[in-house]
């Protein structure tokens, strides 16, 4: 499983390549916020948080996750993030438990709030953090969102 | 080729809130199909918002955004009657770019 | 139990009946509907048309509403079911709890997108409230959190419990739950591992 | 026996008091996810596909479906939805959305029924024009308060035997629809179950349907929603379009009249 994953990555990595040297895509696009491919296939969150640039970032107040502490189905998990921080730069989201915990990091230019809202898939209960990147100093919080079986048939 | 965005993009007070919805299957290359074979990853790895050409927002995705992606964020400065453009490129170097009016 | 529940449903009825969205005309499946029901619907997989066959109870228990079978047809059903309850040949009742919460847990089972060789699941979470640790659990059913702490582990009660897994309406006509020995949905050895999830002590059904 | 009941009644409601709050806080918790969702609805990318494919001259005479009748009027889609199932004369019996829709793709754009049906309900790429269809159509009769009629005799007939249905145990559970839809304020885990016996719960179950189902990535229509309660109730499988399925829906989409449509929606 994480053998094919890697290997799928990689060849992304050559379609990416391809596509460059085509100057299909930007290397602004490729590379949002200077993450490496890398960084989405660690397999702990201590790893993907050092991946990201991040050591042992300090918990902040001024960043709240607005999700749902219990979620009907994992594959689809709803969370917004706000950081009221000051010079907010990038918010990144990682599920702890997850294969790659690693799900997404937003680039955030002056100008554009530091709110961001999306939908995650979780394969079971687990911390769901938000790392925020400000005045090049990253801080930190975190939720557990409880995952419940449903449905008549499984 | 992939279906096109539904993006809103309303203004009030100066600043522009945007929300897209993306068709996209998110494959996370970890699902195995009805004959037991592994379905290969195949998902949006970076997304991209712009405003008058310039970067509103720029994001790098896994697998493990939820299928048929939604995303919400807001921006200051945007004027009624100017565009919004969107731009999704997958693992399969797929891409696809939509525009919104401001509202 | 049964009164009870006849009393409820006959209040809403009349409910219905004032709302008016439901006539009292016959309610019965004819011959006829039944040709158009096999007509409606397709084999696939395990699921046979011969499903659509209603045994005796099924057919007493297919009144609309549900709950309007007679007091003698109910106590037929009850007797019927009764003497359809296979006890163990070994006369052990309670098996292993962790596997009967397994069991609890897994809702697959005889539906055509299932494997046939792959055994089924219990769902008792479905319907009922079973242990502390799991939120996810339906109300169809009564909570039974902590089944076994109030009425102890006795012989009488250990053939109570599987009795009524094995064949629910050997106790209850119409009963909504499936009569997991019965019909052959769970084998004789699940049936005492739900029987022990209910009872044993250790199970987290009775912490 | 019986007083082994009796004591157990009186237990259970302890217990349930017991664990009232927990609960409690556990159903809010699922009301805040479903409400999280609500924003961006899925089913938009399925509603902007059917209104091109419901425009666009497709099929062996190379004609748009905006000459179907789908109750009021050729090429009539709004409201419309609220009033169906219906008699149709032209073809001389009830029809709900979908079976009316694939009636149009084969009198008027000449696909066989075979191609018409061959993909009813979608998986991933493997996509179905039906939902997409019906995700447009049901969209354009958001708001607008249902009203089936029951006039002619087949909706009659057809209201009586998708009533009967509804109460109808077979297979090895021994389950009917009724088992799970016919008492209030019940679950299946934590998915509340609406009475579709009563007025107030077939008005909430029917108006949200169709449904984007997040777990399945899917838009889902009303003939879905019949097939996979079927399955799930070990029953062999319904047939698309079929009396049964027709008759079940004029039931309950009888029973839901008086009250506002409301899909396609966002669910579990």
């Amino acid at each position: 499983m994480n053998h094919s994953r890697r290997k799928a990555i990689k060849t992304g990595g050559g379609v990416l390549a391809m596509l460059f040297a085509a100057g299909v895509i930007g290397p602004e696009m490729a590379l949002a916020q200077g993450l490496g491919e890398s960084a989405f296939s660690m397999k702990t969150l201590a790893e993907a948080m050092r991946a990201v640039g991040a050591q042992s970032p300090a918990t902040s107040d001024a960043i709240v996750i607005k999700a749902p502490s219990i979620a009907e189905n994992g594959a689809v998990v709803p969370v917004s993030i706000e950081s009221r921080l000051p010079g907010t730069e990038s918010i990144t989201l990682l599920v702890e438990k997850n294969p790659t915990p690693l799900v997404a990091s937003f680039g955030i230019p002056a100008g554009t709030e530091g709110n961001i809202s999306t939908r995650v898939k979780m394969g079971q209960t687990s911390d769901v953090y938000a790392l925020v990147k400000a005045d090049g100093k990253f801080f930190m919080a975190k939720q557990e969102i409880k995952i419940t079986l449903g449905g008549c048939g499984g | 080729m992939a279906d096109p965005m539904r993006i809103r993009a309303t203004v009030r007070d100066g600043v522009v809130n945007v929300k897209v919805l993306m068709s996209h299957e998110m494959e996370t290359g970890q699902r195995k199909d009805a004959a037991g074979k592994l379905v290969p990853a195949h998902y949006i790895r970076s997304v991209s918002a712009t405003y008058q050409g310039k970067t509103v927002l720029s994001a790098q995705w896994g697998p493990a955004i939820a299928k048929n992606p939604y995303l919400e964020f807001s921006f200051k400065g945007g004027q009624k009657g100017d565009k919004v453009v969107v731009t999704w490129e997958d693992n399969k170097g797929e891409k696809r770019s939509d525009e919104a009016t401001i509202s | 139990m049964r009164n009870l529940k006849r009393a409820f449903v006959s209040v809403s009825v009349s409910a219905l009946v004032a709302a008016g969205c439901a006539t009292v005309a016959d309610k019965t499946v004819t011959q006829e509907d039944l040709k158009i029901i096999k007509a409606s619907f397709r084999e696939n997989g395990q699921a046979k048309l011969d499903r659509l066959d209603q045994d005796e109870a099924q057919r007493l228990c297919s009144n609309a509403p549900p709950a309007t079978i007679a007091k003698a047809d109910a106590e037929r059903v009850e007797k019927m079911n009764l003497e359809s309850i296979k006890y163990p040949a070994d006369g052990r009742l309670m098996g292993d709890w962790q596997q009967g919460e397994r069991i609890a847990q897994t809702g697959v089972g005889k539906q055509y997108s299932d494997n046939p060789a792959t055994p089924s699941g219990g769902n008792c979470y479905a319907c009922h409230q079973l242990s502390k640790a799991e939120i996810s659990f339906g109300t169809i059913g009564p909570s039974l959190y902590n089944y076994g702490k109030l009425r102890g582990t006795s012989v009488e009660m250990q053939r109570y419990t599987y009795g009524r897994i094995y064949n629910p309406q050997a106790y209850s006509a119409c009963s909504n739950m499936p009569r997991f020995g019965h019909n052959g949905i769970l084998t004789e050895q699940q049936l005492k591992d739900v029987t022990a999830l209910l009872l044993d002590p250790k199970s987290p059904v009775n912490q | 026996m019986v007083e082994h009941k009796s004591v157990a009644v009186a237990l259970v409601m302890m217990a349930s008091a017991c664990n009232a709050w927990a609960q409690g806080s556990a159903v809010d918790e699922i009301a805040r996810y479903r409400a999280q969702l609500q924003d961006g609805n899925p089913a938009e990318l399925w509603e902007a596909r059917g209104e091109d494919l419901w425009k666009q001259k497709r099929g062996p005479k190379n004609v748009s479906l905006e000459g179907c009748n789908i109750g009021k009027g050729a090429g009539v889609v709004k409201g419309a939805y609220a009033e169906l199932p219906r008699y149709f004369a032209d073809a001389d019996r009830v029809m709900d959305l979908e079976t009316r829709l694939v009636h149009c793709m084969v009198t008027l754009q000449g696909f066989s029924y075979a191609d018409a049906t061959r993909r009813v309900f979608g998986s991933g790429s493997n996509r179905s024009d039906i939902e997409a269809l019906t995700a447009w159509i049901t969209a354009e009769s958001k708001g607008v308060v249902m009203n089936v009629r029951l006039n002619h005799d087949k909706e009659k007939e057809a209201y009586k035997l998708g009533e009967k249905m509804f109460f109808f145990r077979g297979g090895p559970h021994d389950f009917a629809c009724s088992t799970c839809h016919a008492e209030s304020g019940k679950r299946i885990r934590l998915q509340d179950l609406p009475n579709l016996t009563e007025k107030k719960g077939a008005q909430l179950g029917y108006t949200t349907w169709p449904a984007y189902r997040v777990s399945q990535g899917e838009l889902r229509t009303f003939q879905w929603r019949l097939n996979d309660c079927f399955r799930q109730q070990r029953f062999p499988e319904l047939v698309f379009g079929s009396e049964i399925s027709i008759a079940l829906t004029t039931f309950l989409a009888n029973n839901a009249n008086g009250a506002a449509f409301n899909a396609p929606a966002i669910k579990r």
